[in-house]
């Protein structure tokens, strides 16, 4: 972690009500991330004409959310928006990209193809189906590209989720806030197993597989 | 030039050259050996001039046992098109390279090389363009399989 | 018969190195651009081989969005195919979706109408326009201005509204279907076209005044990356950068589809093929454009927007079509090979940036890294479009 | 005409230094104190403004969600960067990549010792101050340089070079700018050059002279700090980040400030040689007017005139695209240096001859 | 084909000139670019950001846009899907699924379930082209983010069942009631922390929302949940592990 992280938590930790005094100083630090995201300068298809280029122009203004300083080195970026269909050629220069990014990074994947393969989901040779096979996804935009509102939606989430889940005692480590409406006596648990198994009966998509194959 | 005397132009460089039917342009089946030798005419005669390559791709007839390549020609000056059709084995497709006539056909034969597996004689560059160096097989051919491929449901 | 040897990249590179490695006395080195770097427009990668800041040779690495389109177009139908053809050039989707519904019309012998024609000759219009306004502002980012860039966008935001009125989405239209287009234009949808007409003819004034008449801009653009008529021709380029270097060869005007024979319009041609002619070549084709809009907008015939059942799964006789586009970039055509089912044998696209790209090998050598990215960036290139 | 008492920082240290040591001492961590809060500050701020000011060259906003119209996004950027993650490269040169920062920080530091911002805020006044601070500021060349040499890095050593080479030949002609200013007002101490223009500033007051030095100073200085039209060395379009690719966190962020920095320290140095410095706005005989005028502090002044010429760099910055490496050397050895050396042959006859006008002062 | 080489446009070369001509033209060429900046900067009133979360009430998509497809129910509660696949057959990526059953009454296919994957869909609009009984319909509600994408997979119909036009021909309930039985529907956003985004929780471009206890006379059947807006209990789940 950075220069000050490496040193402050552990001078902190054992005093007397440290927590009380760590978890303020989450909130403050986690209030700078979520409102200085710096996008990497990434887009490999149709979406980065939308998220990345129309998003952050005049009409949208991406400045909006102190994010309009995309950054061409990944060391710099704290956001790497996955915008774009992904190929197994690409696949391992993304995860390289990912690992060259300082902690704490955050990754949004925007538009069908980067969620789940998009159009490119069958009779496919070379298309990755999804980008969370390679590397995690903190938020995912849908829209095939997305608007841009749809993606400052995206990005007010991933706001949302740095604020309340992170600790700067466990970096890297989030929490996810899942989902609030559902109907009464249903949890997501049923809803997702059900579906799944349709699914994979019906479609030959292994759902679940790839949700947790980036987080090993 | 009309449809007609582009055919019979293109018969008397080359007699061994038939129609090829079923094309919606002037088109021609040319027998492999002439490649580079027909080509390098139609580019340089006066009458036909055809000075770009607009195209060049394959079919895989798999039930044929053969690949036929495709070159797709237009001329700049005159204004007119010619599709040159070549037939070769499915198991041994050996063709020679153009690449020297029209400078993009180096790329477009790597393509199709990476593609079908359409290998070209005296090619200044020859590997793979799209897919990685390791890549197995060659995925536009009808008989590609991969366990990375998933079938659509029916 | 001399043995066929299949090389590698980086045997590629050793190869090259080898060339005139100890002859001269600087050492050259080898530099990865992308797949991601600012100015590449996308995951292309060049690797460059650099004397100092001199570029000595350009090897172009693809494939890092190859998406294998052609290989999924054997298992559409031709309706479905069209979505795909979206994401190739997702700058001019119209004019792609246009060349497969041309193709399978020619071929199936569907009779569109007038209205149908006028629409996509109109739609079409306002996406090259809304392309080159896009690569304007790309241009003048590469060239180090960023401003150029949120204007571009800001102008190119009234077309995607217009666009977006009638069509439904901003980029990915899937609006032009074999056999008519998806919905008819929506009421306001000629206002509109000449509310923006009016707007845009200034603002493509102060286009010039910030960017074509910098001189800092022609400076970096003056003599740049040549590419003579001849080099063009054989390398397959086509539409901006063909006639920047003097080939009017413009299908709009050789093989009129849609109604462009009945509008009048001007086919821009360069004189040297340099940067210049390229970038002057694009903004004259934005006034074109808009002259061609001008002339049908008034005039839109009536009709039924669509003369196929968009359920119908169109079967294609056998045999091989043909159709071409004039898009934003150059020719996109697509060859139908089709055995007389409703799905492709084989479908193959053959798009404009895939031989427009190859001119770089041959005009960027010579020049510096700063002109290789002037280059590149005047030939608008979209790498999906390349790898497909 | 009312004469300004200039006292520093450092000649009040000194005075108090024989009385108690202590008075002394407290005097030196003001000026440290100040000179280390005024950039962190000062760079904020201007990241800020420099966001706000491209927005609104952009038909666009900026930063509006952080506190009101985004006032504070530029406190968030610090604190994310302060607490992001410091990313050495395994194959980089260790020491010298964790040093160079450091020494780019340090030149902007200095250079920011002898800015004369009012009367009594100037922290030193060498009576060497204008070469002082054409040392200095070159001096910040070494940074980038070993900044892009220890990335190991084949973009962070181009851009390091482009820098380097940038960066002395365009030293030449801000000198050579600041020739004529130091001819004109016979000294190269900071505050007796702000006090020569007391009768008028020196950009109007030599018929042209001044004008043509002080547009090759601002042209000269701003390729100096690299910034656009002269971004060369970071250019992102070209070289990614330039040779700040490898650096990540605090230590990029030590980079962005200087930058910035650097831009207040040419801004301060075109004001101060060219506009009056500190000197309020006056016009020959028009007493009222005058008076009027004086009634803004001299700090204000200081800062209004080089927030103008900030916003004039920032103006340059999101209207111009870039040039190209060999222009960049053909403006300055084939233009600006030929002008500038016939300027300063004009203004040795004009200073010998005594051609001064237009008494705006 | 012939063609007249007439009609053509020929780019004007870059004129130059001395010294001292370059040197005024270049600059006056610089000067002029600056005062279209200065132009922009000076008047406030050409900013045309759009400033969304803020403007969330009063953004409105166009009626065409397509983002969200739905299976619009009617004031009872039925939709018009027979189930007859014709749009899973026009979907380009199979991003549809229909489940039918035989209906336990009509002894007949109907609907049971309509699977629609988001995170697959194009929304390149072919299924709601193709349907012959024009049941399907595409809104603008962009509003879709997740943080688990097999949330992005919907359930579209509220029961398993016939028809409208079958279910509206018996007249009484009892026996209605036999015929469908309730269905899961979620759909919706995250929501933003129980407040929402700022600027109120309309969900954008979204289809009316239906009464909850829609069909006539039955249990209440799933609740359509109306998503931004009720928040009440958000769920804060620990996902496992260093990600």
């Amino acid at each position: 972690m950075g220069l000050i992280t490496e040193k402050l938590p552990g001078i902190i930790e054992p005093v007397p009500g440290g927590s009380v005094l760590l978890s303020s100083m989450d909130a403050v630090i986690n209030w700078a991330r979520s409102n200085s995201l710096w996008p990497l300068t990434f887009g490999t298809s149709c979406c980065a004409i939308e998220v990345m280029m129309a998003s952050g122009a005049a009409r949208h203004d991406l400045a909006r959310f102190g994010a309009e300083v995309t950054r061409p080195s990944p060391r710099q970026a704290d956001l790497l928006v996955i915008a774009g269909t992904i190929v197994r050629k690409m696949a391992p220069r993304l995860k390289l990209l990912y690992e060259q990014m300082a902690e704490p990074r955050y990754v949004i994947a925007t538009g069908s193809c980067a969620i789940s393969g998009g159009p490119f989901i069958y009779n496919n040779y070379s298309t990755v189906r999804g980008a969370d096979e390679i590397i995690p996804v903190d938020v995912y935009v849908p829209g095939c590209p997305p608007r841009p509102e749809g993606f400052f939606y995206g990005i007010l989430q991933l706001q949302r989720l740095i604020r309340e889940g992170e600790s700067i005692r466990r970096p890297g480590e989030r929490r996810k806030p899942v989902l609030a409406a559902l109907p009464a006596g249903i949890t997501l648990d049923q809803i997702q197993a059900e579906l799944r198994e349709l699914l994979e009966s019906k479609a030959q998509v292994k759902l679940g597989a790839s949700a947790t194959a980036g987080r090993g | 030039m009309e449809a007609n005397e582009l055919i019979s132009t293109v018969q008397s460089l080359e007699p061994a050259a038939t129609l090829r039917d079923k094309v919606d342009r002037p088109a021609m089946s040319v027998p492999k050996e002439s490649v580079p030798a027909l080509m390098r005419r139609l580019r340089d005669e006066p009458a036909l001039s055809f000075d770009m390559l607009c195209a060049h791709t394959a079919i895989d007839w798999h039930n044929e046992n053969r690949i036929e390549l495709v070159y797709q020609l237009y001329s700049t000056k005159h204004r007119h098109y010619l599709a040159v059709f070549v037939s070769l084995l499915r198991d041994m497709p050996v063709v020679t390279s153009v690449s020297d006539v029209w400078r993009i056909a180096e790329w477009q034969e790597r393509e199709v090389y990476d593609m079908f597996g359409v290998l070209y004689r005296s090619h200044p560059d020859l590997r793979r363009i799209l897919l990685d160096d390791d890549w197995k097989g060659f995925p536009l051919r009808k008989d590609y399989k991969d366990e990375f491929m998933l079938e659509a449901p029916k | 018969m001399s043995a066929i040897t299949v090389t590698s990249l980086d045997e590629r590179i050793r190869r090259s190195i080898g060339a005139d490695g100890g002859a001269s006395t600087t050492q050259e080195y080898f530099v990865n651009m992308g797949p991601q770097h600012p100015s590449t427009h996308g995951v292309l990668r060049l690797v460059l081989k650099l004397d100092g800041e001199n570029v000595r040779e350009v090897i172009p690495v693809l494939g890092y969005i190859h998406r294998g389109v052609e290989k999924m177009g054997e298992h559409l139908s031709y309706r479905q195919f069209v979505h795909l053809t979206d994401r190739l050039d997702y700058l001019s989707a119209l004019a792609n979706n246009w060349a497969v519904a041309k193709a399978v019309e020619k071929a199936a012998n569907i009779e569109t109408n007038e209205r149908i024609e006028t629409i996509r000759t109109i739609v079409a219009e306002l996406q090259r326009i809304a392309s080159h306004q896009l690569w304007w502002g790309v241009f003048g980012m590469d060239l180090g201005a960023f401003t150029p860039f949120l204007y571009g966008f800001r102008d190119r935001e009234k077309i995607s509204d217009i666009l977006e009125e009638t069509i439904g989405a901003r980029l990915t239209m899937n609006y032009i279907q074999p056999g008519g287009v998806m919905f008819d234009i929506h009421p306001d949808f000629q206002r509109k076209v000449k509310e923006f007409l009016t707007y845009f003819r200034p603002k493509l004034e102060e286009y010039e005044t910030l960017l074509t008449q910098n001189v800092i801009v022609q400076e970096r653009m003056r003599g740049v990356g040549v590419l003579t008529a001849e080099k063009a021709v054989s390398m397959g380029a086509t539409g901006p950068v063909l006639r920047a270097s003097g080939v009017a060869h413009d299908l709009r005007r050789s093989e009129p589809y849609g109604v462009y024979a009945k509008a009048a319009f001007d086919v821009p041609v360069g004189r040297n093929g340099d940067c210049w002619d390229r970038y002057w070549v694009r903004i004259e084709e934005i006034r074109q454009s808009m002259r061609i809009i001008e002339q049908l907008i008034d005039n839109i015939p009536e009709g039924k927007h669509l003369v196929v059942k968009p359920a119908v799964r169109t079967k294609v006789p056998e045999g091989i079509h043909y159709s071409q586009v004039e898009t934003a970039r150059g020719i996109f055509g697509v060859m139908l090979v089709s055995d007389g089912k409703d799905v492709p044998y084989r479908i193959h696209v053959r798009t404009p940036n895939f031989n427009n790209l190859w001119t770089v090998t041959e005009t960027a050598p010579g020049w510096r890294v700063a002109d290789l990215v002037t280059i590149i960036s005047s030939l608008d290139i979209v790498v999906p479009d390349i790898d497909r | 005409m009312s004469s300004w008492e200039v006292k520093t920082i450092a000649q009040r240290a000194a005075e108090a230094m024989p009385e108690s040591v202590l008075a002394g001492a407290g005097y030196v961590l003001l000026a440290v104190g100040f000179a280390a809060a005024f950039m962190a500050l000062m760079g904020m701020a201007l990241i800020y403004a420099e966001r706000k000011v491209a927005a609104h060259f952009q038909c666009r906003l900026g930063p509006m969600r952080v506190g009101p119209h985004g006032i504070f996004q530029t406190v968030a950027d610090t604190i994310k960067l302060l607490f992001k993650e410091d990313i050495v490269p395994s194959q980089s040169d260790k020491l010298l990549h964790l040093f160079a920062p450091y020494l780019s920080m340090m030149a902007t530091l200095l250079a920011l010792l002898v800015l004369p911002m009012s009367p009594v805020v100037q922290i030193a006044d060498m009576n060497i101050g204008v070469l002082y601070v054409t040392a200095v500021t070159g001096f910040g060349v070494l940074g980038v340089l070993l900044a892009g040499w220890s990335s190991n890095n084949k973009w962070s050593l181009l851009g390091a070079m482009r820098a380097g080479a940038q960066i002395i030949s365009y030293e030449v002609s801000a000198t050579m700018a600041l020739l004529v200013v130091v001819m004109f007002s016979g000294s190269m101490q900071l505050s007796k050059i702000v006090e020569s223009q007391a009768e008028g500033w020196w950009i109007w007051r030599a018929p042209v002279i001044g004008l043509v030095s002080f547009v090759i100073f601002l042209i000269a200085s701003l390729a100096e700090i690299s910034r656009t039209p002269f971004d060369l060395p970071e250019g992102e379009s070209e070289l990614t980040a330039g040779f700040h690719t490898e650096y990540s966190g605090l230590r990029f962020a030590m980079f962005f400030l200087a930058e910035f920095i650097n831009m207040f320290i040419v801004a301060g140095m075109a004001a101060t040689l060219f506009l009056g410095g500190w000197m309020p706005f006056h016009i020959g005989g028009f007493d009222t007017f005058n008076s009027v005028m004086d009634l803004l502090p001299p700090g204000a002044w200081f800062s209004l005139k080089s927030g103008l010429v900030v916003f004039l760099i920032m103006w340059f910055r999101w209207t111009f695209p870039r040039l190209r490496v060999d222009q960049l050397m053909k403006l300055e050895w084939k233009i600006l240096l030929p002008i500038g050396f016939v300027n300063l042959f004009a203004a040795a006859a004009s200073v010998v001859f005594g051609w001064y006008f237009f008494p705006i002062r | 084909m012939v063609v007249s080489e007439s009609n053509q446009v020929v780019a004007p070369p870059i004129q130059r000139g001395g010294f001292f001509s370059n040197l005024a033209t270049g600059l006056k060429s610089l000067l002029k670019g600056m005062g279209i900046t200065f132009h922009y900067f000076s008047r406030p009133s050409t900013v045309v950001t759009q400033q969304y979360p803020e403007n969330r009430a009063t953004l409105k998509m166009f009626d065409r846009y397509r983002m969200r497809l739905s299976l619009p129910h009617d004031e009872n509660g039925f939709h018009k899907c027979t189930a007859c696949t014709i749009c899973e057959q026009a979907c380009p990526n199979s991003s549809i699924r229909i489940v039918s059953r035989k209906g336990a009454v009509t002894n007949k296919t109907e609907l049971d379930r309509f699977i629609w994957r988001m995170d697959s869909c194009t929304f390149c609009n072919a299924c709601v082209v193709a349907c012959p009984f024009s049941c399907l319909k595409m809104s603008g509600d962009f509003e879709c983010s997740v943080y688990d994408k097999s949330l992005l997979v919907f359930n579209l119909t509220r029961y398993a069942g016939p028809t409208s036009t079958v279910l509206m021909k018996v007249t009484d309930p009892q026996e209605r009631a036999k015929m469908w039985e309730p269905r899961d529907v979620y759909s919706g956003p995250v929501p933003l922390r129980g407040t929402a985004v700022p600027g109120g929780g309309r969900t954008l471009g979204a289809p009316e929302p239906v009464k909850a206890s829609a069909p006539v006379a039955a249990p209440t059947p799933a609740p359509a949940t109306a998503p931004a807006a009720s928040a009440t209990a958000l769920a804060v789940e620990e996902e496992g592990g260093k990600k």
